[in-house]
């Protein structure tokens, strides 16, 4: 146990939860048996699988499981040494946004539409009992915390016209709001940028020094929980295979499956990129405005075959709004892309029929993506009834399995729906779909930040081998400084709608001359507890 | 609805109010003899001729008749009432700017020249001899000379016992007492009038003491024989027989239409019990009303028997005949042909039913009628309270008349010769070519004499005549 | 936001005219007042004048450039029946309509909403399926019939209320309630469907991890999200309220512009029949941009 | 969703089952109804005129009670059974399918004619159904299938907005997008993606809407511009009936009463519906994106 703390006052302690799920194929265990505590002023990190139940048991604590189907079991959460099962709605209520606090995975669906971002961070404060001046004065000042810039304006804005990492910082102002006792942070930063997750990262930790807060961090990335935690868990099916302080885990991990988590696998991700790749996109000029709002200005780039584009930069940078441009989602405001040779605002018939099938995408956001009412065939299906050319009918289920297995799903869930999916299985179906049609690009929008390490290097690993054997080219879009410096041939550094730094990786990670690639690269962590505590440190001198 | 007020509650509001368009039902009920008074009055026991602005009248030659009017009478903007007023109603009356009824419905085709011979003396003359111009004159309501000449008035002023109080539209008209009236003054000092087209709620406002006299309830409504009154309304419910279209232009099926209805069956359950089974279009006490005619007896098997013969000398008898019905006509209408198509299909006839809305069934009314028709059956009513089958019998019956399907010689010759004779010889002419209607040419299926039924709170004397249909005579209210 | 609403008004102008013209035409396809004004024993030569003098006998075109002429000079035509102005008859009539139809559409939002989101918090527990019973079967009633139940049971039975008219308070009572009913039914229907797809969204997990009260879930993070199917089926009703609760109107006497566009209707009293469309039209129209605006306040991703 | 599942699902939900057999029964009467019952329900009999109901004396076929011109009441609703159902459902159908559509295409479209759909749609609002009910009578005829014409042009705007407000949020979402980028057309968009998710929320408003046919069907006849005898429909009977309240309620309540039985029934199966093809509703799971639809 960790040594430090004072006085180890448990916040939340978890006895053998077990939760099950009624589903149509019968009662699926989501958690079985774990039990952990909290103590004040710590930070423990879950990491694991994905769809190992951590969502679950953290919906679980806040008492948002969807019953029916999901129960629990048997098993006990207790805050402060009360028990929150048994606890009266009422007294539960209280507790919740004030003692116990949660930023939701999913940043885009968990915040309400309709209402103005600033008044949702102030409602908080206003439910336990703020007036409503004061509590909107603090959620400004929430705003300006998280790293909203010009947050007066943006205090009306709503959640549509935010990017994913601004919404996701918004959902963190809303969960500090109140200074709870316990924050639950279910992946809170995987939509953010590394300069933004740094600061996340230190605000987290200066709410826990001033308030004696406890953070118990849900996460993929292996660097954040080495930068935050003082205790790791680690889920695999349910199950808490692993737990202890973040060092001993780090360094001599007992379980088979943790061990897997943290081997470095970058010479699997190396290949060679093809050095004749002919031309595929050519980007020149794009300007791309919403409304007045200069989201994208003057950026040029190109894909030859084969090649892997990574563009990394500042969440809100109009990363996703230039990839919704090549995929013809969006007319730019002046500019032009052109696809062997030929500008794609002027494709027709045959021709555009060709580049939607050479160009796939794989969105930010998998709970969106995926049609809630179509089975995983037919999600999957949907691209050859649309090129008929491509497979014959009678190979459909076949390919379908196929793909299944490549992106490490089964079979057999093909039937199943997207709502029975965790937001890492999802995103492996729409990564499944965009390989549906042998594309010659993907453009990959954050298509592996949800993804749990064993996962993400599966799937590169997937992507890696497509490209040497088929070509493919990728338009990578990722936060993970780390995961783009191992994978991509050439990185673009965006800031601003501008693109401040391109070039091959090595040389821009290797020698960054622009002063924000600079800081990026400084920010990444890495995952090592030891070695991220320096840096961390050296950071904060600078 | 208290005291001596009462108020009155009507099927419909009267889309206007004017004087000149008192012959309409609606309107009349609200300002004849209670607005705005008529020369003459008919006695609706009897049929005769009674004064009411006029005292006396005599025929000077075939075109001029001779009027004194009443003395000491006054409108009730103060204006006394004398030839000139009288002129000036005449000429209103017959301005052809306004669309009024009266001049429309019983001065079409007249040019009517008033002369003042004295303050209270006016000399009448027609282009044409009008033999009944007496009975005539008590359609002519006289307004104030006050009242605008080319617009239609909305707030009335007349002669009558009570002043047109105030008329909130939509919502209710009010009368209240005139004091300086010439007449005796009536128990009633305000009326007010109210409309709601439901039966059931006409009714209901009697019952719950809401109002005092409610017109028109249906029969099934009429439940309380202590306040419920049944009036013989004027009119008389036929079917036309499409007679110059096959089948219809056989004698024996015509016939057979008439055998095959059984009135008695239809009396006293969708029809009321008081509805006098029918043999002509003019009620009882019209001058012109044969009394001698004898109603069709229900005789299935003749009606049967009557069609073999026809079908048997190569009449389609078999052929579709359309009932025409109109929606809404009368309480219980949609039922009363529902039941004749049943009976007629009982007797072997081949009668397919057809509900019309007002403006398609006037359409089949009039002349012309279109070349290639089926054979029709057509639901008629009519009703005559000028007292004088003149107005009934050409429209309906002559070859020239806009509404009528036969074409007989003989019909005609009498009606022409009916229509300028006076007297005795115009009452036989009348009833000769009733009878002829009836027995030689069959020219329809004669129904009923209909009734209204009347609810009155127990509170009032009041009992509906004839003349209820076309006017409420306040003055004749009595509070027990 | 003044560009919208030029644009929008000009388009509803189009439109407006649109109707005006197809009203006129369609129309006059069953016929004229002729037969229905004159007495049933005028001559043909009588009808055939009056025809002429109205105008019926003119070419179709030449009677609407007259129409479209007069309409310029703001002259709406007299009526026939009652020879005055229709648009004075029209706009005597119309508050009266409008009163009953706002009271009744504010009475009918308030409850379904309330009924609708209770029931929709326990989908199949005991109130939901009470009040859906209810609702459902309030919406199948036909309204007639209920009306005149209601006099029977409540004026003549019990004496409690007047049968009918207008005046006092009481006299509301019975148009309204059955009046009610209908839409209340659908709306209750309606908000409880959408509240249900509502609640069972990510963003009200959030307000619930907030310690949001029930009440505050229910009434302010979910209710907005559902009103706009809401506000569309209530416009409808409204609408259909606006043009006239024809047989409420007919059966307890109320002056409203139902019981005067279906007597023009029948009547073929073509100037207050456009005359009375040309009014419920204009609201109706506004109420349409009021719920466009709605729904823009209620859903900031339609703005823009 | 197959059938046998369907089925099962239909079982377990005992209410949606009652209302499910209800409605077999309604249709049923309303194929062969008229041919078995329609001597009985022609059947004028003055001498027996409103006979109350519940008396078996007269026969079974009296046992609701009789109406005005001796016909039995029974044999008139299962008769009506065709009429009403026919025009109800016909209209339903209808404004759905033709409503629906075009508001899909409103919805999907950003140019000029989506706003002139919905500019299109204050017109028919706009447009009072008498006045539609007597132009549509005057100039066809009063056929029943004329009816469902004029039901079905009025209930249109509902069905068309609704539509487009579905689709506009619809459109937005990551999905469809996914669609457009494998190349999917405007319509085949519509048809995968937009329809399926639309059509739950299509289909409740269309339950509500069978009663309010049925009634708008009733209150036309009340007005005189219904379905005119001989033709029966309950909403007729409801209307000729009002005329009898006082002295035979039976009259106009047992069509009453089927009308609203055959709504509830509808709107029960309606719900269930919403659940049978609601993959993820189905298992009576409420997930997210799910509900979201
Ligand atoms: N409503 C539900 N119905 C059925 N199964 C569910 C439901 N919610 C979650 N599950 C299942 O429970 C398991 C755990 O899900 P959970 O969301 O906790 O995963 P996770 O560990 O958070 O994964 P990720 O890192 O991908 O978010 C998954 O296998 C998922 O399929
Ligand atoms: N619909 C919209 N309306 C207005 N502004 C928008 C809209 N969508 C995005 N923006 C703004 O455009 C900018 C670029 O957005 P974009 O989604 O491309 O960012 P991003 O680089 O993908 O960020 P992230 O890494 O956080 O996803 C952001 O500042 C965002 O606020
Ligand atoms: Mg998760
Ligand atoms: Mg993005």
């Amino acid at each position: 146990m960790p040594p430090m703390l004072k006085q180890n006052a448990p916040v939340l302690e978890i006895e053998n939860l077990v939760i099950d799920f009624q589903t149509p194929t019968g009662l699926f265990q989501a958690v079985r048996d774990i039990s952990f505590r909290v103590d004040s002023n710590e930070s423990v990190a879950i990491i694991g699988e994905s769809g190992s139940g951590k969502s679950v048991t953290a919906n679980a604590v806040l008492g948002l499981l969807d019953c029916p189907p999901g129960r629990i079991k048997s098993g006990d959460i207790r805050f402060r040494g009360k028990s929150l099962l048994s606890m009266p709605l009422r007294e539960r209520r209280d507790l919740y946004g004030r003692g116990i606090a949660m930023v939701f995975q999913d940043p885009l669906t968990h915040l309400n539409p309709v209402y103005p971002v600033g008044w949702q961070i102030a409602e908080v404060c206003r439910i336990h009992g703020m007036p409503r001046r004061e509590a909107n004065e603090h959620a400004l000042e929430l705003m300006v915390r998280v790293g909203i810039v010009d947050p007066h304006k943006r205090f009306s804005a709503y959640p549509h016209q935010f990017s994913g990492g601004q919404r996701q910082r918004i959902m963190i102002a809303m969960a500090m709001a109140m200074q709870p006792d316990l924050l639950i942070a279910d992946e809170p930063t995987t939509a953010l940028d590394v300069t933004v997750q740094a600061r996340i990262l230190a605000l987290l930790r200066r709410l826990q020094s001033e308030t004696g807060m406890s953070l118990l961090m849900i996460t993929h990335d292996l660097g954040v929980a080495a930068d935050i935690a003082d205790r790791v868990l680690v889920m695999q099916k349910g199950v808490l295979v692993e737990h202890g302080p973040v060092e001993s885990v780090f360094r001599s991990p007992q379980h088979p499956y943790t061990r897997q988590l943290l081997t470095d696998r970058s010479e699997e991700y190396r290949s060679k990129k093809h050095e004749d790749g002919e031309m595929l996109l050519e980007i020149s000029n794009l300007d791309i405005h919403y409304g007045a709002h200069h989201a994208v200005k003057d950026v040029g780039f190109t894909v030859a075959r084969g090649e892997i584009v990574g563009i990394v930069g500042e969440s809100g940078s109009g990363k996703s709004t230039v990839a919704s441009t090549i995929l013809k989602l969006r007319e730019p405001s002046s500019g032009s892309i052109l696809y062997r040779g030929k500008n794609i605002q002027s494709l027709s018939g045959l021709d555009l029929r060709g580049y939607k099938r050479a160009v796939q995408a794989v969105f930010q956001d998998p709970y969106s993506s995926l049609n809630p009412r179509m089975n995983v065939f037919r999600i999957l299906s949907e691209a050859w009834t649309l090129h008929p050319d491509v497979l014959p009918r009678e190979k459909w289920r076949a390919r379908a399995e196929e793909l299944m297995e490549m992106v490490g799903l089964n079979a057999s869930d093909l039937e199943k729906f997207p709502g029975e999916f965790s937001g890492g299985q999802r995103q492996r179906i729409a990564i499944a779909r965009a390989l549906t049609l042998n594309p010659e690009v993907v453009v990959c929008d954050e298509a592996v930040s949800a993804l749990d390490m064993t996962i993400q290097a599966q799937i590169i690993t997937l992507l890696t081998r497509l490209r040497r054997e088929l070509g493919l080219a990728y338009v990578f879009i990722a936060h993970d400084l780390t995961l783009v410096e191992k994978f991509a041939d050439r990185v673009l550094v965006m800031k601003s709608g501008e693109i401040v730094e391109q070039g091959a990786t090595a040389d821009v990670f290797g020698a960054p001359k622009d002063d924000y690639t600079r800081r990026l690269i400084a920010a990444s962590p890495v995952a090592d507890p030891k070695l991220q505590a320096e840096r961390r440190r050296t950071l904060q001198l600078a | 609805a208290a005291g001596s007020d009462v108020t009155i509650v009507l099927d419909m509001q009267p889309d206007q109010v004017d004087a000149c368009q008192a012959s309409k039902s609606q309107v009349g009920k609200v300002i004849k003899q209670n607005v705005t008074e008529t020369l003459t009055e008919i006695d609706p026991a009897t049929g005769k001729v009674l004064p009411r602005l006029a005292t006396e009248w005599s025929q000077v030659d075939p075109k001029t008749w001779r009027l004194k009017l009443r003395e000491n009478v006054k409108f009730h903007d103060g204006t006394p009432f004398n030839g000139e007023a009288l002129k000036v109603a005449f000429a209103r009356l017959l301005n052809e700017k306004l669309d009024c009824e009266i001049r429309v419905k019983y001065f079409g085709g007249l040019t009517v020249d008033v002369s003042v011979l004295g303050e209270h003396e006016v000399e009448i003359k027609t282009n044409t001899p009008v033999p009944i111009l007496p009975t005539l004159l008590s359609t002519v309501t006289v307004p104030a000379p006050s009242t605008p000449h080319d617009d239609y008035s909305r707030q009335p002023v007349g002669t009558g016992p009570y002043t047109f109080d105030s008329w909130q539209a939509g919502k209710n008209i009010v009368l209240k007492r005139f004091d300086e009236y010439w007449g005796d003054k009536p128990a009633v000092t305000s009326a007010t009038y109210v409309w709601r087209q439901e039966s059931t709620v006409r009714a209901a406002m009697v019952a719950s003491g809401e109002a005092d006299i409610a017109f028109n309830i249906a029969v099934q409504d009429a439940t309380d024989p202590k306040t419920d009154f049944s009036y013989l309304n004027a009119e008389t419910t036929r079917l036309r027989i499409d007679v110059p279209i096959v089948p219809l232009d056989d004698i024996r099926v015509r016939q057979a239409l008439n055998y095959a209805i059984d009135r008695d069956g239809l009396k006293g359950t969708i029809f009321s019990d008081d509805v006098i089974p029918a043999t002509q279009l003019v009620v009882p006490g019209t001058n012109g009303h044969n009394p001698d005619l004898k109603p069709y007896a229900y005789d299935p098997e003749k009606a049967k028997e009557l069609l073999k013969q026809a079908e048997a000398e190569g009449v389609p008898v078999r052929k579709e005949i359309v009932l025409v019905g109109r929606h809404n006509f009368f309480p219980n209408s949609e039922e009363a042909v529902q039941a004749l198509q049943a009976m007629y299909s009982a007797a072997g006839l081949n009668v397919k039913l057809q509900m019309t809305e007002s403006s398609e069934w006037y359409d089949s009314l009039f002349k012309p009628f279109a070349e290639n028709r089926a054979p029709n059956l057509f639901l008629d009513q009519h009703d005559n309270t000028s007292g004088d089958a003149s107005l009934t019998i050409y429209a309906k019956y002559h070859s020239k008349g806009g509404q009528s399907v036969l074409n007989d010689k003989e019909l005609d010759d009498l009606i022409d010769r009916a229509n300028v004779a006076t007297g005795e010889e115009r009452t036989e002419l009348f009833q000769q070519a009733f009878k002829r209607i009836h027995e030689d040419l069959v020219g329809d299926v004669a129904l009923f004499h209909m009734v209204g039924f009347t609810r009155v709170n127990g509170r009032l004397e009041f009992k509906p005549t004839l003349a209820t249909n076309g006017e409420l005579q306040l003055a004749q209210v009595k509070i027990r | 936001m003044s560009g919208y609403i030029l644009r929008r008004g000009g388009q509803s102008l189009v439109a407006l005219m649109a109707l005006l013209v197809l009203v006129f035409f369609l129309s006059r396809l069953t016929g004229n007042p002729t037969d229905l004004y004159m007495p049933m024993d005028a001559s043909l030569d009588q009808r055939e004048a009056f025809a002429t003098k109205h105008g019926f006998n003119d070419p179709l075109y030449v009677q609407f450039g007259t129409y479209l002429v007069n309409i310029a000079k703001f002259d709406f035509g007299d009526s026939i029946f009652q020879g005055r102005p229709a648009m004075q008859a029209a706009l005597e009539a119309f508050p009266v309509t409008l009163r009953l139809a706002l009271i009744t559409m504010v009475l009918a939002l308030g409850l379904s909403v309330l009924i609708g989101s209770l029931a929709a918090y326990r989908p199949g527990g005991l109130f939901d399926r009470v009040a859906s019973l209810l609702t459902i079967s309030s919406a199948s009633t036909p309204d007639f019939w209920l009306a005149i139940v209601g006099i029977l049971i409540f004026s003549v039975t019990l004496g409690w209320l007047p049968t009918s008219g207008t005046g006092t308070f009481w006299h509301w009572l019975l148009p309204i309630g059955v009046l009610l009913v209908r839409p209340l039914g659908l709306l209750t229907q309606v908000v409880r469907m959408s509240m249900i797809s509502a609640l069972a969204a990510p963003y009200v997990k959030t307000a619930r991890a907030k310690g949001a009260p029930k009440r505050r879930v229910v009434f302010v993070h979910a209710l907005r999200n559902s009103m706009l199917s809401v506000i569309t089926v209530a416009g409808d009703q409204a609408a259909a309220l606006i043009n006239g609760a024809v047989v409420v109107e007919t059966v307890f006497g109320w002056p409203g512009i139902g019981n005067l566009m279906i007597a023009a209707i029948k009547q073929r009293d073509f100037a207050v029949l456009q005359a009375c469309i040309l009014v419920t039209a204009v609201a109706i129209f506004l109420m349409n941009i009021l719920i466009d605006f709605a729904y823009s306040r209620l859903d900031p991703r339609i703005r823009g | 969703m197959k059938l046998t599942n369907a089925f099962a699902l239909l079982r377990r939900d005992k209410l949606a089952f009652v209302a499910a057999i209800y409605l077999v029964v309604v249709v049923v009467l309303a194929i062969i109804g008229p041919e078995l019952f329609g001597k009985t329900a022609t059947a004028i009999n003055l001498r027996a005129r409103n006979l109350p109901s519940f008396d078996l004396n007269q026969g079974w076929e009296y046992y609701l009670g009789s109406d005005s011109l001796g016909r039995s009441v029974l044999a008139r609703i299962m008769v009506g059974a065709r009429n009403t159902i026919g025009i109800a459902f016909g209209s339903v159908i209808a404004s759905l399918c033709i409503g629906g559509a075009i508001g899909i295409v409103a919805g999907l479209s950003r140019g000029a004619l989506g706003n002139i759909i919905v500019r299109s749609v204050d017109v028919i609002m706009s447009f009072p159904s008498l006045l539609l009910a007597l132009i549509v009578l005057y100039v066809l005829g009063t056929d029943p299938v004329n009816i469902i014409v004029v039901l079905a042009i009025t209930r249109l705007p509902v069905y068309i907005r609704t539509a487009r407000a579905e689709v506009l949020e619809i459109r937005e979402r990551a999905f469809v997008s996914a669609a457009r980028v494998m190349g999917a057309s405007g319509f085949h968009i519509a048809i995968r993606h937009i329809v399926p998710l639309v059509l739950p929320t299509l289909l409740i408003i269309a339950a509500l809407d069978f009663a309010y046919v049925m009634l708008a069907e009733s209150a036309l006849s009340f007005l005189g511009m219904g379905v005119q005898p001989p033709d029966v429909t309950w909403g007729l009977m409801v209307a000729e009936g009002r005329a009898y309240i006082n002295v035979a309620w039976w009259l106009s309540f047992w069509p009453g009463l089927a009308i609203m039985l055959t709504a509830i029934a509808a709107n029960l199966l309606a719900s269930w519906f919403r659940l049978a093809a609601d993959p993820t509703l189905a298992a009576g799971r409420k997930l997210a994106d799910a509900a979201h639809a």
